[in-house]
């Protein structure tokens, strides 16, 4: 269930993780990609924190509307417009209702009607759909994401920059995916799911 | 990395004010957003407004074609990275002198989904907003095993073409029929001779040998298609010319216009030798070439290599529209 | 080296006919020359020729700048070589209509020679042939020690107005004293990051290491004033600027022209951050600045790194001549 | 005394050194200069060898004329007007006379007509006039060519490419200077002065 809390918690914690792993992330971009995807979630990130260290939201939607309209504007990119959507279709939703699962599933849709992506074309829907399943059987942890992020290395990837090198995508986690990770095990670091 | 800046996070914002303090009386910035606009006044000649954008990196491309006769406004993204919604729709907005904005968007799926969102935020101020998807670099499969081929230096040929018709007054539903025409007969493919340093990577995203060249790679540093021994210019020219021919179907009679666009680093010297060998190739083939372009237009920073693109010209119309004369800075 | 070519001995060739077939509407060779002309027929409107050139390896300089308004043709020689009296000669006499030719000669001593050679060819043929010897490059001192400043990349300011004037229909006595009076004005100086690696030689001239640069390089790699670390734009723009505005004794209310050129390999991103610096440090001294360039115009092959060109404007007609249009490929 | 026989020899031993030492004769205009006076040498000395041959001159002003015209048109940059224009001096005056001396000596006229530098700026002008010096007295041999080359080696250059260099350009060896020793070593194998 969120709570304004822990919301800001978690978001808290993930702009943390990817400041920290902000290389690590461009890295995993480079063989697949074009090697901003730390730059990109770092710059969003930061806007994100700043913008909830100033603002003092008093609850979940404002939380989560801010966080879009940050990542929206601040980041670009793929990773841009998917993680931006997501979380606009989340604050939505979330004034209907706090649960967990049903606003990620809602997040989740947002990003496939945005990247019209499918399961299994190595992005980070791989990391998400797994995710949602856990959570909605209430089995999430730390190993199901860690899982679903080593998953995509196998993969061949068909959307994305990644695409363009076909069978050579093969061997790499997908930077998304990895990103994606990061955003569930500070989720579960955050107490939300519980 | 060794290059010539002040904070690499700060090196977008500090270029678009270059830019605009360098030509004043050609461009202004829009408030509060890293687009350009030309200066002329909009409202005193409506035409639809042109648009275009992406990530930043592959200067002149796309403020340096900003101006009478081709694009009216232009949104610079971080380095390699699209411009961000809220940036492009100050731009549709400044551009929109009531006949509508045609976006010109490259084919990667950041720009793509970015440049839809600010489409849908116009719409809510009931701007006419259409837009295409260039494609043109053949270096990559289809959108059956991919995000789809890549938008990269024909792109400039849609501006110019566009831009052309959109001054002499065509309205919005015309310029999506030609663009829809226009662009399927740009195609594009590249060889790169090093890798593109980001400058807040501090890294080139690959690394050649020094006697190795790389075909196919993307204006972002993507992956080519083929690493090989550096070859002379001649054998560049065979193994582009014929991977353009075959893409285009290529018959004695056709007309052709072709670009020779270096990738940031590489010599104009080096280009018109590759230009040479180029239009020896297409001699052979017995077409026409009717227009000829060799420079910098769509680079990928630091990046040696050339690109070389050929558009089939099947309406007679298009080789006026690209001779017609524009006040850009690049074109 | 990495470098898309042929048989290095032939590159000029090679370059010149990418040239000239590339833009077959605007230039042509000179037959068995490496020399270029505008195509515009000179016997239609008969003005005083301008004929430029020098050692090839500064593309788009000097056959770049042919065209109406500025150039009337331009001679290349080998790479960082002064062409020969043969080629100018053949030069002059094409670009001769009857009112005299003017040479705009960059100061060095092969140059010179060559020049002069051609002019006593020409002589007696009773053109009237005059010229200006540029020599911008303040790195270097002058003549008492030295063959004196070299000619570097404000030479383009002077094939720019001169060719406005000729255009208008100016004498070459008008020309002449006109070039004496606009000479002294201009003032270069540059800063290198890397070496150029000229065809024939395969390996650059100079190797700086990762981390330094060099002040005061000329145009063929001639080593320059200092040696250090790499500095971060501003710094570079200060070095630079204040050697700039003590050549100039730059005084509040002053009216400049400015070009940040690009050296090679440095992409336009970098050159439009320095061009921000530079503007700052002269909005700074209260000077006006009613002329801005920004671009590869006078390259040094690959090498990375940029000059900066001050123009004082002490006549007023001169900014108008900068800003007429011509129909070159590179102005 | 120039002869037919000699002079083509001298020409043909000249060409031949000149290619052999092309790359270090741009090796020593690289710290000081360009890097090009072996590649603007070779291509000048490689135009006058074919001319020679195809023509097949038949008296010593023709000789040296079609030699001065080939440096002229081909070489360029600061060597090809200057050997260019010594070879055309030569070329007028042996219709007069076939002495050695005289000829070298209107050759460095033409030199300095065409330069304006003296002895001491660090040019070939600093072999020429000692080599003149020594055939007037009839004394020139392969040490006196070599004393002068290495002469320039300290002189501060105030002519030509070298001397942007200022002070820097102490203590390398004039390009043009060695070239004009190979002029003059030739010239002694060809069997001109004796
Ligand atoms: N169409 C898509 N649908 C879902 N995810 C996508 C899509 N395209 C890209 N991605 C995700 O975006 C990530 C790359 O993001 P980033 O590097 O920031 O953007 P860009 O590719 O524009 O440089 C990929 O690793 C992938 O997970
Ligand atoms: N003004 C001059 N007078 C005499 N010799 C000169 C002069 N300028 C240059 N030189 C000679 O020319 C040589 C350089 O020739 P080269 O490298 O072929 O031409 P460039 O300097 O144009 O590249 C120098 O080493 C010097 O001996
Ligand atoms: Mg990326
Ligand atoms: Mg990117
Ligand atoms: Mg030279
Ligand atoms: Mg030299």
């Amino acid at each position: 269930m969120l709570t304004v809390e822990n919301t800001l918690k978690w978001l808290e914690l993930f702009n943390a993780k990817i400041q920290a792993e902000k290389d690590y992330l461009s890295e995993l971009d480079t063989p697949i990609g074009d090697g901003d995807h730390g730059n990109n979630m770092s710059r969003g990130l930061l806007a994100v924190h700043e913008a909830l260290t100033t603002q003092s939201a008093t609850d979940v939607p404002s939380i989560l509307k801010t966080t879009a309209m940050m990542l929206i504007s601040k980041v670009g990119g793929a990773s841009g417009p998917l993680y931006g959507t997501a979380f606009l279709e989340m604050a939505k939703l979330s004034s209907t209702t706090l649960e967990v699962a049903p606003l990620l599933a809602a997040g989740l849709a947002g990003i496939q009607k945005r990247g019209h992506a499918q399961v299994g074309e190595k992005t980070l829907i791989d990391v998400w759909t797994p995710v949602i399943q856990a959570v909605e059987a209430d089995m999430l942890d730390g190993a199901t994401i860690e899982t679903a992020v080593m998953a995509t290395k196998d993969m061949q990837a068909t959307k994305g920059r990644a695409s363009y090198v076909g069978e050579r995508s093969i061997g790499h986690i997908d930077p998304g995916a990895a990103s994606s990770g990061y955003l569930f095990t500070t989720m579960l670091m955050a107490g939300v799911v519980s | 990395m060794k290059k010539i800046m002040n904070d690499p996070s700060q090196i977008v914002t500090e270029m678009v004010q270059g830019l605009v303090r360098s030509y004043p009386d050609q461009l202004k910035q829009i408030p509060g957003t890293e687009a350009v606009i030309k200066i002329a006044d909009l409202k005193q000649r409506p035409q639809v407004g042109i648009v275009s954008g992406g990530g930043s990196g592959h200067e002149p491309t796309h403020a340096g074609f900003v101006g009478d006769g081709m694009l009216t406004a232009a949104v610079c993204g971080q380095v390699f990275t699209s411009p961000t919604p809220d940036q492009i729709y100050e731009a549709i907005q400044a551009a929109d002198a009531g006949r509508g904005v045609f976006l010109i968007i490259k084919n990667y799926s950041g720009d793509v989904m970015n440049f839809e969102m600010a489409k849908d935020m116009a719409a809510m101020d009931n701007i006419d907003v259409r837009s295409i998807v260039v494609d043109d670099d053949i270096a990559v499969e289809n959108s059956t095993y991919t995000q789809g081929r890549r938008g990269v230096a024909g792109t400039i040929f849609v501006h110019k073409i566009l831009g052309a018709y959109a001054r002499q007054g065509a309205d919005i539903e015309a310029i999506e029929a030609l663009a829809q025409q226009v662009t399927p007969n740009i195609k594009t493919i590249g060889v790169a001779l090093s890798g593109a340093t980001v400058p807040e990577v501090g890294q080139p995203g690959f690394e050649l040998a020094p006697d190795e060249i790389e075909y196919g790679v993307g204006i972002h540093g993507e992956p080519g298609y083929r690493r090989e021994k550096l070859q002379d210019s001649r054998h560049l020219a065979v193994e582009l010319v014929n991977k353009l021919k075959k893409a285009h179907h290529m018959t004695a009679g056709e007309h052709f216009a072709v670009i020779v666009n270096g990738l940031g680093a590489t010599p104009l010297m080096e280009q018109y030798v590759f230009m040479n060998d180029v239009l020896d190739l297409l001699a052979a083939e017995n077409v026409e070439v009717d227009f000829t372009k060799v420079g910098n237009y769509m680079t990928s920073l630091d990046m040696a290599g050339v690109s070389l693109t050929i558009m089939k010209l099947i309406e007679p119309g298009w080789l006026a529209k690209l001779e017609e004369p524009v006040t850009t800075i690049a074109w």
